[in-house]
Parts: C-alpha cells; sequence; structure tokens
C-alpha cells in the first residue's frame, strides 16, 4: 500500500474528525464542560486499555483543563471534544488493526 | 585502563589499526584562574585569536585573525559532505600541498560566530587536518591556509537539516 | 492493494460534510484469532524477511544491513567511516567497562548473573525464558540482577544503562545474532505478538514500524535517511548525533512511538519485548555491530 | 581517574598520525535546558600537542566544535616510543592533560 495512499487516508481521518457538529450559541457553561471532559477522557481511558493512545489526544485534553481553569469554557469544550475526537479514532485504529496489520507483513 | 582494541575483529571499520596508548594519568585540574583577555594576534603564534571568535561573518574573522584576504585554491583540498548526517556532528577534513603552511583555519559561514577554529601548523607538521563541527544550517563551509605568508581558501556548500518525521 | 476505508459511525460526530467512503463493514466483533500454532511459523517468516530485503537492496552485503542508514548511502557511509575511526561511543563502552567490573555492595558483580561472566553472550539476547512465560531481554536481565544484588535499577533510556549494554555488546562484537524460540506456545504467541506490534499501525500519523523501515527504508525522512529493518537492533545500544549522546534499545523504542503521535509504553512493557524478540529473531545469522554510531 | 583525553598516536616511518577525542560539553551558550534556562557557554578553547617539548600542534577552538571534540593530524619527526603531551583549557580555566606514548 503506498505511502501517498496512506497519507489520503490518514487526511481523510483528520478531516472527519475536524468537521464536528455545530455549537449551540449560547455561552457554554461549567456543566457543559464538565460532561465534555468527562466523554473526552472515557474515551481516552478506552484507547489506553487498548494500548493505542495518541500524544495529541493528551495535548488536548490538557488545553481544555488548562483553558476550563482560566475560565474559557468555550475553548475548553472545544479542546474536550477534540480530544474525544481523537480518543475514538485511536480506538478505531486499534480495532481497526487488529487484522489489518497483516495486509503489510512480509510473507 | 586500557581498553584493548588491537585485533582488527575489534574494530567495525578497519582503518589503520592503532592501539590506544595511554600512559599518564591525566589530573582534571578544574579552577579558575584569571584568563586575561588577550589583544587580536595574528594566528600563527600561540595567543587564543578572542577577537576574530567574535566575529560575525567569515569576511570579519577573517581580516581579525589574518589582517589579509584569500584567494581560492585548487591546492587546498576540502572534504566536507554534500549532506550532513547531523548539524551537531559535521566531519570536516583539509589538506593541502602549498608549501611552508604555518596556520589552517575552518570557517562556517551561517553559523552565529563564522570562525569555527584556527590551528597553528609549527614547521614538521603536515599542513592537513581532519575534526568535527556544528553547523548551524545549509551553509558554505570555508577552509584558510597560510602558505609563506598568503593565504589561499577553499569553499564548498554542506547541506544541513534536521531528520525524523516530526512527531 | 487499495486500502478500503470504514466509514467510522461515531455516536459524537454530526453527519460529516466529506463524502464519505462506505466500505465494506468490517465486523465490529472480533473473529476468532488464529492462535493456534499452525498459524504461527518463525522460520519461514526469518526467511521471507530476509529475502525481502536481499532483493530490494541486491547490491547491500548481508552482514552490512546491520549498519542501517549507512548501508542505503554512500556519502552517509564515509561519514560514518571517519566517525568510527574515534568512535563517540568510546567513553560509553569504557564507563560500561569500569562499571561491569566494579562489585556491587554485596561485593557480586554483574559477572555472576550472566552465563559466561556476561562476556560474548549479547548475541542470545533476548531469550524466552521458560520459567517466566516471557520474553527477557539484555536491558531487563542487567537490571534484574541489580536488584537481586539489593541495588536501585537503573532507567532503561538513561547512560548508566546504554553504558552496561554497549559493553556487553562490544563483547559480540561480529558474532552472529543467535536468537532460539523454544518449543513452547508461549514462545511461539510472545514472538507472534512481537510481530503484530512491528506491523501495526499507530499514533495520529498512523505509521507502523513497517511503514518506515519496510516500506521505504533508504528513503530521506527530511535529513535523516531510513534503516532496514533487517538487523536493525544487531548496532544497539547507540550514540546518536541526534540525542548527541547514547540511546537503549527501549529510548528508541519509545522515540520512535512518540515521532508517530503515539504514546509511548512503559520501557520493557511486553510489546517491547515481544517486538524485539521478533526483530531479532528474524535477524539471526547477522553479525552483532553493537555500540553504534547512527545519526 | 581517568583523564578526559583519549589519544592514538602511532608512528610509521618519520610521520606520526595523531587522534585525539576529548570528552567535553562545547556548551556554545546558545542553547536552553529542559528548565528553559540559557546553558552558559563552556568550550575548551585551546587544544596543544607537545613532543620533548616542543608544540607540533595548537588548536584554538570555538563553541563551533563538536560536543566530545575529535581532531586528527600528523607531525614528523617523532619516533616510537617517544612521549606525546596532549592539554586543553577551557573559557571556564578549567584544564586537563595527559602523556601517550607513540606507538
Amino acid at each position: 500500500m503506498s505511502a501517498t495512499m496512506s497519507m489520503i487516508r490518514n487526511m481523510m481521518i483528520s478531516a472527519v474528525l475536524l468537521t464536528s457538529g455545530a455549537w449551540p450559541a449560547r455561552a457554554a457553561s461549567e456543566a457543559d464542560y464538565k460532561t465534555a471532559l468527562a466523554a473526552a477522557e472515557a474515551a481516552e481511558k478506552e484507547a489506553g486499555q487498548l494500548r493505542n493512545k495518541w500524544t495529541t489526544t493528551e495535548t488536548e485534553l490538557a488545553a481544555a483543563k488548562k483553558a476550563a481553569a482560566a475560565g474559557d469554557f468555550d475553548g475548553a469544550i472545544r479542546a474536550a471534544r477534540e480530544a474525544d475526537a481523537l480518543a475514538k479514532a485511536s480506538i478505531f485504529q486499534a480495532t481497526s488493526e487488529k487484522e489489518r496489520w497483516k495486509d503489510m507483513e512480509i510473507r | 585502563m586500557n581498553l584493548d582494541r588491537t585485533s582488527a575483529t575489534r574494530r567495525l571499520v578497519l582503518k589503520g589499526a592503532g592501539s590506544v596508548a595511554l600512559i599518564g594519568a591525566g589530573v582534571y585540574l578544574g579552577f579558575e584562574t584569571g584568563f586575561g583577555i588577550l589583544p587580536a594576534l595574528a594566528a600563527a603564534n600561540g595567543k587564543y585569536p578572542e577577537e576574530a571568535f567574535k566575529q560575525k561573518s567569515d569576511a570579519d574573522a577573517i581580516k581579525a585573525l589574518y589582517g589579509k584576504t584569500a584567494e581560492a585554491s585548487d591546492k587546498v583540498k576540502l572534504d566536507a559532505p554534500e549532506i550532513a548526517e547531523n548539524g551537531a556532528v559535521v566531519p570536516i577534513a583539509v589538506a593541502t600541498t602549498l608549501p611552508d603552511v604555518t596556520s589552517i583555519s575552518f570557517f562556517v559561514s551561517e553559523n552565529p560566530n563564522a570562525l569555527a577554529a584556527s590551528y597553528v601548523i609549527p614547521a614538521g607538521t603536515v599542513p592537513a587536518i581532519a575534526n568535527r563541527l556544528k553547523m548551524a544550517k545549509t551553509c558554505n563551509v570555508i577552509a584558510i591556509v597560510e602558505s609563506s605568508g598568503k593565504l589561499f581558501s577553499a569553499t564548498k556548500e554542506v547541506k544541513v537539516t534536521v531528520g525524523g518525521c516530526g512527531g | 492493494m487499495f486500502r478500503t476505508i470504514l466509514c467510522p459511525a461515531f455516536a459524537a460526530l454530526a453527519a460529516a460534510a466529506l463524502a464519505c467512503v462506505a466500505a465494506s463493514a468490517i465486523a465490529a466483533s472480533d473473529k476468532a484469532d488464529p492462535k493456534t500454532n499452525a498459524g504461527i511459523n518463525p522460520v519461514a517468516d526469518a526467511t521471507a524477511f530476509r529475502k525481502f530485503f536481499t532483493d530490494k537492496f541486491p547490491k547491500v552485503k548481508l552482514e552490512e544491513f546491520v549498519n542501517g542508514p549507512y548501508s542505503m548511502d554512500e556519502d552517509l557511509h564515509k561519514q560514518w567511516e571517519e566517525k568510527e575511526q574515534f568512535a563517540p561511543y568510546e567513553f560509553a563502552l569504557e564507563t560500561g567497562k569500569d562499571m561491569f567490573s566494579t562489585p556491587f555492595r554485596n561485593g557480586k558483580t554483574y559477572a555472576d548473573c550472566f552465563p559466561n561472566g556476561g562476556i560474548g553472550i549479547r548475541q542470545n539476547y533476548p531469550y524466552f525464558d521458560e520459567k517466566e512465560g516471557k520474553v527477557v531481554t539484555l536491558e531487563l536481565a542487567l537490571n534484574r540482577c541489580r536488584e537481586a544484588n539489593s541495588e536501585a535499577p537503573y532507567s532503561y533510556v538513561k547512560d548508566e544503562m546504554a553504558s552496561l549494554t554497549a559493553y556487553m555488546a562490544f563483547t559480540s562484537r561480529s558474532k552472529p545474532m543467535d536468537i532460539r524460540i523454544p518449543n513452547d506456545p508461549r514462545a511461539l504467541e510472545a514472538y507472534e505478538n512481537g510481530k503484530r506490534y512491528f506491523y501495526t499501525r499507530r499514533g495520529q500519523l498512523n505509521f507502523s514500524c513497517a511503514t518506515c523501515h519496510v516500506q521505504s527504508p533508504g528513503e530521506h525522512i527530511r535529513a535523516e535517511i531510513l534503516a532496514p529493518a533487517l538487523g536493525i537492533l544487531n548496532a544497539m545500544p547507540i550514540y546518536r548525533s541526534e540525542w548527541s549522546g547514547m540511546g537503549t534499545t527501549s529510548r528508541r523504542f519509545i522515540t520512535c512511538n512518540s515521532q508517530t503521535r503515539a504514546v509511548p509504553l512503559e520501557p520493557q512493557s511486553d510489546e517491547y519485548r515481544d517486538v524485539e524478540y521478533f526483530l531479532s529473531y528474524v535477524a539471526n545469522g547477522l553479525p552483532i555491530s553493537g555500540p553504534g554510531a547512527r545519526p | 581517574m581517568a583523564s578526559t583525553i583519549r589519544v592514538r598516536a602511532t608512528a610509521t616511518g618519520d610521520t606520526t598520525e595523531v587522534q585525539a577525542l576529548i570528552q567535553h560539553p562545547m556548551d556554545t551558550g546558545l542553547v536552553k535546558d529542559a528548565q528553559g534556562q540559557i546553558i552558559p557557554a563552556h568550550f575548551i578553547q585551546q587544544l596543544t600537542f607537545e613532543h620533548n617539548g616542543k608544540t607540533v600542534f595548537l588548536a584554538n577552538w570555538g563553541t563551533a566544535v563538536s560536543k566530545d571534540p575529535y581532531v586528527k593530524f600528523s607531525f614528523k619527526g617523532a619516533n616510537k616510543g617517544d612521549d606525546l603531551r596532549i592539554s586543553w583549557v577551557d573559557n571556564k580555566g578549567a584544564t586537563d592533560n595527559t602523556t601517550a606514548k607513540i606507538q
């Protein structure tokens, strides 16, 4: 599978992640942030169980907590949702690679 | 403590097998001495060319070190890689057939300070040196040889970038 | 071989604007993984592995694969020859020799923990420990030796461990790698687990070890040239100009993970021990060339 | 105490080839450490090689010389078994020296 193919594949995965749904207009509250963070951390925990966490997920989680600490809940929610999407992508990667690794195996 | 490496198999690359001959137990003396700032003198004597090392560009450094300009000469053989495997350790060597050489210096044009190293070559010492220098980025490496009072130079561009796929 | 992309049906993601290539949905539940021994054949793997690289690089002599990027590029090879005249790992090597013979507080030394006093045995590591049922690497064995003699273990990624393994590798220089897989289903499983790790894509860059070291050895990633996977651990531990310091196998695995944006596991986790087992086994017969110098 | 200087001096005929590798950080003063503090400049300025009391080679080094610096040169007029004295001084005034036998 040529390198360019994996480039296209990566772009498609990240594109899917970035176009998350639209957010409600009203100012986000701390409660919204807490739920978004909980979802992201649960997904990241599962990625951890699959031994397949991404460093970018970790940085987004940290950014979310930092923004929340500074009271910027809009930013915090955006980062938490990004972390959630990245964590879910890493879970998808782990499950799909369970079989797909054989594609590249030298036989 | 003398690590025996004379047997050929121990050396990955069979290049002039030599053995470590280390007799004297060197003593690491770490003490503060008043190291006075010395006036900029010609490179040919033993004084540390403080001024030359402070210059930014290679032209200023050459002037501070030798007080004259150099002319390119194919008798100065500069050996440097096309692409440095790593900017921190670039193997650079120079050799020349020019007569009575008294000094050899290396300049890396785009480094914060162009002068990298300057060697005093007493009579009886072969005018050929190899060393490993740091290069900030892709630029010209210039070797200058002072032969019977005149300066001759060789220049070569060496490409330098970081490695790895980012992370 | 076109890689199909399954459209991810994440509950959290709204319908993505991007056209989604719906492909045959891979069954979510895990198909019965072929754990039976029949499916695992290390001998055939090793032969195929070696043939892949000797076919891909006919001009590179078999034993030269252990020189990694330096066997892929003439200009780089010249720089390596210059470095090897007085290699940057000299100091680590001599420190390792001193450490190896310096007794622990209880008077014993590393020589008491290892067969043949630890001299000239690196080529047999990692080995499968049938009592423990797991792969034991040289770095792990060294720390276990320290703990057995009530000494604090060394970090797997720092200089002390690199100096010790540098000296032990040096005493095995040019001996062929000689890794054995005992007739034990757990050993076969460990080998397979290592192979799976080697080929599994990870990190947001979605690369596996094979993406770089099987698909594109000899090619540039910026200034560096990728090493072929055949014999890639034979030169460990390595002094890397990049780190301007020594690097153990553990350090190399961890930094490779971070480069693909995968969170590294703990050093000497089972996955790392198994992938070292796999990579060393398929390099059987190639000479040990550690400690090595690398870009 | 092991010296910071490793040297190989091999005489073939009238020419002696000398290789030296010195353990020294050669910090440029332009690099920050993990905590973001600038690591001060700390580099060997002069490296001298003497044979029978006469300087056969003198290196003036700046901050662009690699860490654990290496240099190779040759000189005439020495024989197997002679002593070669090597000494360096860095910008903090620290020094080290050793004497090697020409092989």
